[in-house]
């Protein structure tokens, strides 16, 4: 195919310009900022030393484990109970554009009020989740406050706020399955797990894809949520790169924040371009 | 092993009624085609035999079990699609043996049967790659390749040729009837090609605008088709159909004769006419002559039959090769 | 519908409903309290049921602040999604289908705007020199250019299901590039379009440091700024705040219901044969 | 002409600023306020900095005092007000906290003074018959007390808003500052350590010292700064480490007892060296390249007038002593703030947090105190880890001898 | 107005070579057939004539023209796909005048246009559905309305009525060559049915494997075809070929006689042999005789020719018929 005319390179450009003239000329910008100290009002070079400051952060490899952990963790649930879900509300269901709204919903509200809504759902005595528990006779743990909880407990409301995208997404991916394939496995004799298995699941690799690479991205950049409802804490326990970043940031060390922005920005690349990479090695086109 | 039954079958696709209450009977281990025109839905009522829709109305058995209801994996049969519905993200190979694995059989047991699926389908150099690297015909003859190889006791085959060449299709006809003979399953062939019909079937069902017209052998078809859309339908090029004094002559309202039922002569015969049009097709020629009180008449003749458009010619009807029929 | 669907969809409606509503109940119940119920947090049911003070309070604070935050995250919304939605799918489309080595710098490019946060100061600086600062239409640039890679990823993905046979019977048929874009590629696109449009408006319309840090000025007030109306670091007035983030979460809720079911399966059905 | 006005988000700073626009307006009919509001706290740090540095400021923004505004460059981005006429009405207490070195002051207190203590409940206390402790040894013993004698607890922590949990350290400075007078210049220069001068570390170990005697509320880690207003007004808990500040709060969540919360400052463990940790309240700038800088100044002029006082005691009520020369209170304030007073009337018993007299306050603290507090870290370890973290703010300010 | 003019047309896939030097002159105006086995390599050819594929090497020219580099747009072609690839967003009455539109043509010219293919193709009824709700020969259909609303100057068909019923196919077959001798433009066309390579040919490239076996009218192929390739490909059943002694007393390597050729007796005849399996057509029988000397032989004979099968029979062949070919 004479993909040169067919496909265009000034497609690119409209959007591309502002791309590059709002986002990537500021970034790069930015590159030589980590290398002074910045107070926003005064630069002063000093080479890689904000570099070597950032990895003396004592908490640096709690955060830099946390920051993995939750990024995994909460990818692969998105990805997993997204799929499940799509899958659920995609099958004709009673109530299923209700069920829909529902699972989306999270997505539209604010962080900041889901943060608040769960630390006190979250609240070891009050909170519903554990009075609920206790109704069934079981002691609920210190959601936020247990130190070796805390994380994954922000973790459970990412997955819990974000899973409805996922699920969006999916939705949209089983909707470009052709229902042929379905039949031809239906006719093979598959059962309705098995069509999951060899049909739907490879065939919504794109969607896949895209809640994987989107949900891996920001599970490692993310902090908004754990800001708003453990701000890292207790002490440091849930501490992730991006949120000992951010309170540099707040500390006014800019250079040295942009410094972290670009090691974290190093460490996301380095898991998610080789996942990338073999993602798109496997593309199936038709 | 299974015998199909159709009663009063009835499908509609929004408020459009598309099957008109189809009766009929295929028995255990027979090969019964499905002709009838483009459109008249021989395809819908594959697909309702096969559970993946459901009928408006009627009832289906399937080896004396009542199926109407059942879904397509409790029916034991396999298909091949019009169009052909290949798994795009599976080689050939894991494409015919998808229905094998889902079975759970044995390696080598899914192995050997693909193999010797892609001996018979010539498909061997071709087992790993994907569809989309495939031609036309190699990508039909997959999908034929998915359906033999589960041993059903029911096949369903729609136009499963089509796309394959003359040398290969009369070779496929030929390992499909061996197959037939080989398991007696019970096969269910729709086709437009006329020699698939004749030679493959022991039983054809012509359908036309959702009913069926006739059912019977080919050679029951070909010699005494009941209606006049039968007669035009079976045999190619069709009979030539005459409204009008001759048949009334026989208390019928249409007349009809097969083009190889007429003798041409340039001396004498019943009919005189001139030669309109000539189409060679190697081992026969025929010709399209315009007679006076009929109107266009096709004739076939030998391949060396040496005449020339716009030459007088005669046409006589074979004795006992006319047709007599009622609208 | 089969029984089946109704039981397992009455199963998942009560789930769903327990697991998702709740949240949102403790959120609608904090929001007709009184402040005073209302610091105390906690589930219980208010006293007295405040629906219709807490609400104007809400639409009424600083002088209707709301109502202009809606029209202003209105405009930034529709105009920044109108031009991201077709525009990312173009540039998915080219870098999908046209196999090139610059096709692997270009996605690196675009992967980068989600593994990179924005640098605010530069930015400002070259919005001052584009006189783009402060402006409506330079927020909707901003956020098209922040929300452009999650687009592109989608869409190019995505792309890869529509067949390429289609591509090539709209350039026989004459077809321009962009023509066979629009007419027969886009539309296709539909499900995907639909989930960006969605995704992306949320995240635009709920978005606050942009503007925050882009738009400052009282006219130019976003919605998601009017939470700190009655949010700040050492005192919240938490059922009106409540209340603003409910307020605030409808328009999209609605274009959420509006949308959601436009995605439809099948698209591509009947296209080919093979 | 219209003057543009940024504030932080908090109702009373909305509040008051409204009364005083408005009151302003009254008299100067051709002279508008746009208000803008910003997010509080770190937030709200960057973007009146960003603004500040992009050349994007109001004409008028408040803003706090102390450590933060260093960080501002004043000299630089900041216009000095010196020259407005009500400017010998501001107490010389308030504007070293907002001045150069060169002397130039850059603003004008917004609010009251507030102090950094433990609020208390009287009724309670009365119950018990404890008396307000002057000494550290005191307020231990009635919290030992308190422990035993009712269900309260001792003292209640807010973990959930970490920024509560620095108040028993950062309320200690007077006692820091009146054994050790040179500590805040000294610490300024690298010479002295929190976690090597006894006097600095015993903030640290107090902390330490009440959660391991287990004196906290149940579940403290997942409590609200509300949710201590609310313990401590109630009687849940007999002790609250905080900010006068918080009072008009428990006035909104518990009006009713409102009368019940004390206020005494967090005791030293010598009795007569007793006094209080003073914070300096937030104040209105001036950008240097503001458009309408005579009028603003003339605002600002006007806002240190005892007139503008009394606008904001009729605005949000009163939290503590003006930093106006000739404003008084009114009879009526509430008990918690009328403890407060006697320690603002008497010479020498009072001192400024620390941040009001060294530029440099680690960003961590508010962690590694919830680390002390929840008996994760020692408060040793904890002073260590501080000093650290000051250095690298040290190290950013680009500080002489660090 | 256009020729078409292939020179030494190279193509592979990855390595695979699957056009191997073809070279090929369609002149302005002709109707050329490809025909080939599955997969030799026909659509490939069509893509690459058509633009939407580069040749790995070799050059093309169309109307004297070098397009090698051209954009399908700026080539003048329409063309059916073997695969349909109809716009599924888009109405059947979308889809035929979507090429229309996009030409700017005023709408009534669209509407008009669009309405005549349709009812060539018997399509009117259907025009407001979208492809998913047609039959399999409906979608082929419109895929063809989509070509020939067009009057491009050259039109490539690839297998365009293989989905079509006899009837149907032999009406298209009509109004396709009404519609060249209308437009006068140059059609290529593929297909893998002998009828339509016969009759509507002037021209018939032979394909196998890759590169053309033979070029030539159609009575020049069935009467002289030049390889053995070609003489068994052309013609159905195919023509019978045996190695041998038969084929050595002619000096050449191969011996061929066409099934219709030979002349079959119960008395007497040259070869004598066993009746193995008879198929019957309706218009002939298939007799497939076992002879000892030769193998199997396929002979055609009239369809009242009355023989069991395990009789003996003997079969001649015709004078001037038998072929002599070398490998
Ligand atoms: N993308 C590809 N990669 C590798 N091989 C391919 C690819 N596309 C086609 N082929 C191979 O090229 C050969 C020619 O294909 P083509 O589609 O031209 O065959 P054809 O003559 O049209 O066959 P048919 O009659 O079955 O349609 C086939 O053997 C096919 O397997
Ligand atoms: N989803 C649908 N909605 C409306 N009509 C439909 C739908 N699917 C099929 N039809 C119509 O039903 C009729 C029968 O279709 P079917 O596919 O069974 O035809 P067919 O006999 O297989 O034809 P062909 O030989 O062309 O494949 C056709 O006229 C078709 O237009
Ligand atoms: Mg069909
Ligand atoms: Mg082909």
């Amino acid at each position: 195919m004479k993909s040169s005319r067919s496909y265009p390179y000034w497609f690119i450009l409209p959007s591309g310009l502002i791309y590059l003239v709002l986002f990537l000329v500021p970034t790069v910008t930015a590159f030589w900022f980590s290398l002074t100290q910045w107070d926003l009002f005064e630069t002063r070079f000093i080479g890689l030393e904000n570099y070597s400051q950032f990895f003396q952060e004592p908490f640096l490899i709690t955060g830099a484990v946390n920051t993995v952990v939750f990024g995994a963790v909460t990818s692969i649930a998105k990805s997993i109970l997204g799929l499940l879900l799509a899958v659920l509300l995609t099958s004709g269901l009673l109530g299923q554009s209700f069920l829909r709204t529902l699972i989306f919903f999270p997505v539209l509200v604010s962080t900041v009020g889901i943060g608040i809504a769960f630390t006190e759902i979250m609240h070891p005595a009050r909170g519903m989740i554990n009075v609920g528990l206790s109704y069934l006779g079981i002691h609920g743990p210190a959601w936020l406050i247990d130190p070796h909880l805390a994380l994954f407990s922000v973790a459970l409301v990412d997955v819990w706020k974000g899973v409805g995208l996922a699920t969006l997404i999916y939705i949209a991916g089983l909707a470009t399955i052709s229902s042929d394939y379905y039949e031809a496995a239906r006719i093979d004799g598959a059962t309705k797990l098995q069509m999951f298995f060899r049909i739907t699941v490879p065939l919504v690799r794109p969607a896949t894809v895209t809640v994987v690479t989107l949900s891996l991205i920001s599970g490692l950049r993310s902090f908004d949520l754990i800001w708003a409802m453990t701000k890292g804490g207790p002490g440091f326990s849930s501490d992730v790169l991006a949120s000992v970043i951010y309170k540099q940031y707040q500390a006014g060390f800019y250079g040295l924040s942009t410094a972290g922005n670009i090691i974290l920005f190093v460490l996301v690349a380095l898991i998610v371009v080789p996942l990338t990479y073999w993602f798109n090695r496997r593309e199936v086109d038709l | 092993m299974a015998s199909v039954k159709l009663k009063n079958i009835h499908k509609e696709f929004n408020g459009v009624k598309i099957l008109k209450g189809i009766d009929l009977d295929v028995n255990d281990g027979e090969f019964c085609v499905f002709v009838g025109p483009s459109g008249c839905g021989k395809s819908t009522l594959l697909r309702i035999i096969s559970g993946l829709d459901d009928a408006s109305s009627g009832e289906i058995e399937i080896a004396d079990k009542d199926v109407t209801h059942a879904d397509p994996i409790d029916r034991g049969i396999a298909m091949v699609f019009q169009s052909y519905a290949l798994y795009p993200h599976l080689t050939v190979r894991d494409n015919i043996g998808f229905g094998l694995s889902l079975a759970k059989r044995p390696k080598n047991e899914i192995n050997e049967r693909v193999n010797t699926a892609a001996k018979m389908l010539q498909l061997e150099a071709l087992l790993d790659r994907k569809p989309k690297d495939l031609s036309g015909g190699q990508r039909q003859r997959v999908a034929i390749g998915r359906a033999i190889v589960r041993n059903p006791e029911v096949f369903l085959f729609d136009e499963p040729l089509s796309n394959l060449d003359a040398a290969l299709r009369s070779k496929m006809r030929l390992e499909l009837t061996e197959l037939h003979a080989e398991l007696n399953a019970t096969m269910i062939y729709v086709t437009h090609d006329q020699i698939e019909a004749m030679t493959m079937a022991d039983k054809i069902v012509v359908l036309n605008a959702g009913h069926v017209e006739q059912v019977g052998t080919p050679m029951e078809l070909y010699h005494h088709p009941k209606t006049p859309f039968v007669a035009g339908f079976i045999g190619s090029p069709k009979m030539n159909l005459f409204e009008g004094q001759t048949a009334q002559e026989h208390g019928a309202d249409i007349y009809g004769i097969r083009p190889e039922h007429l003798t041409l002569s340039t001396q004498t015969g019943k009919w005189q006419g001139v030669i309109k049009h000539i189409e060679h097709l190697g081992a026969d020629v025929i010709v399209h002559i315009q007679v006076q009180a009929l109107g266009t008449l096709v004739a076939r003749a030998d391949g060396d039959f040496a005449v020339t458009t716009g030459s007088e010619i005669y046409a006589t009807p074979q004795q006992g090769r006319e047709h007599f029929l009622s609208k | 519908m089969k029984r089946q669907q109704v039981i397992i969809g009455i199963v998942a409606l009560v789930l769903g409903v327990l697991l998702f509503a709740t949240p949102f109940m403790f959120i609608g119940i904090t929001a007709v309290k009184s402040a005073a119920e209302a610091s105390h947090l906690g589930l219980s049911l208010p006293s007295k049921w405040l629906f219709w003070e807490n609400f104007m309070a809400v639409i009424k604070a600083r002088n209707y602040m709301l109502l202009l935050a809606y029209f202003n995250s209105t405009v930034i919304t529709v105009g920044a999604i109108s031009l991201l939605a077709v525009s990312a799918a173009m540039i998915g489309y080219v870098i999908q289908r046209r196999p090139s080595k610059w096709n692997g710098f270009i996605y690196a490019l675009i992967l980068a705007g989600l593994m990179i946060p924005p640098a605010v100061v530069p930015t400002i600086w070259l919005l001052k020199e584009l006189h783009l600062f402060k402006t409506l239409h330079g927020m909707i640039l901003i956020q098209v250019a922040y929300g452009l890679s999650f687009s592109v990823l989608l869409f190019r993905s995505f792309i890869a299901s529509i067949p390429r046979d289609l591509d090539e019977a709209a350039i026989i048929d004459g077809a321009k590039p962009w023509q066979v874009f629009f007419k027969v590629i886009l539309p296709l696109l539909k499900p995907i379009t639909i989930t960006v449009v969605l995704v992306q408006s949320v995240t635009i319309f709920n978005d606050f440091t942009n503007p925050l840090y882009y738009l400052p000025g009282k006219d130019n007030v976003t919605v998601q700024l009017t939470l700190y109306n009655f949010q700040s670091q050492f005192s919240s007035q938490m059922n009106l705040l409540f209340m603003n983030i409910l307020l605030v979460t409808i328009p999209p809720l609605i274009m959420f219901i509006f949308f959601n079911k436009q995605i439809v399966k099948g698209m591509t059905a009947g296209a080919v044969k093979g | 002409v219209e003057l543009s006005i940024l504030i932080d988000n908090n109702p009373d700073t909305v509040a008051l600023t409204q009364a005083l626009t408005l009151a302003y307006s009254k008299k100067h009919p051709d002279v508008k306020f746009e208000m803008e509001l910003r997010p509080g706290g770190a937030e709200g740090d960057n973007i009146v900095k960003t603004r500040l540095a992009t050349g994007e400021m109001a004409d008028v923004f408040i803003y706090n005092s102390g450590s933060l505004l260093q960080a501002l460059r004043p000299s630089r981005t900041l216009e000095p007000i010196n020259d407005i006429a009500n400017f010998s009405n501001i107490l010389s207490s308030f504007t070293s906290t907002v001045s150069d070195k060169k002397g130039n002051v850059y603003a004008v207190p917004a609010q009251t003074a507030m102090g950094g203590g433990i609020l208390y409940n009287k009724r309670l206390y009365k119950e018990l018959g404890l008396k307000v402790p002057m000494t550290w040894k005191e307020f231990m013993a009635n919290c030992a007390i308190i422990a035993a004698k009712s269900k309260a607890a001792p003292i209640a922590q807010t973990y959930r808003d970490s920024w509560t949990s620095q108040l028993i350290v950062l309320a200690d400075y007077y006692n820091v500052q009146s054994e050790q007078p040179n500590f805040a210049d000294d610490y300024t220069n690298n010479k002295a350590k929190f976690a090597t001068t006894p006097s600095a570390l015993r903030g640290f170990e107090k902390l330490q010292q009440v959660s391991e005697a287990g004196y906290f509320n149940d579940y403290y880690g997942a409590a609200t700064y509300n949710d201590g207003l609310n313990m401590v007004a109630t009687g849940k808990a007999a002790h609250y480490p905080m900010l006068t500040f918080a009072i008009p709060a428990i006035n909104i969540n518990t009006p009713d007892q409102i009368n019940d919360v004390g206020f005494f400052a967090q005791p030293g463990d010598d009795a007569s060296k007793n006094g209080l940790t003073v914070w300096m309240p937030n104040a209105f700038y001036l950008p240097k390249e503001g458009d309408h800088k005579d009028i603003a100044k003339d605002f600002l002029s006007y806002v240190a007038t005892v007139d503008a006082c009394n606008t904001i005691t009729n605005a949000i009520g009163a939290n503590g002593p003006y930093l106006i020369k000739g404003c008084t209170l009114p009879d009526n304030v509430f008990p918690a703030v009328k403890d407060m007073l006697p320690y603002f009337q008497v010479e020498g018993r009072t001192a400024p947090a620390l941040e009001f007299l060294s530029p440099i306050k680690g960003p961590m603290l508010e962690q590694l105190t919830v680390e002390v507090g929840s008996s994760i870290r020692t408060a040793k370890s904890a002073a260590e880890l501080y000093d650290q973290d000051v250095e690298k703010q040290a190290k950013q300010l680009n500080l002489p001898n660090w």
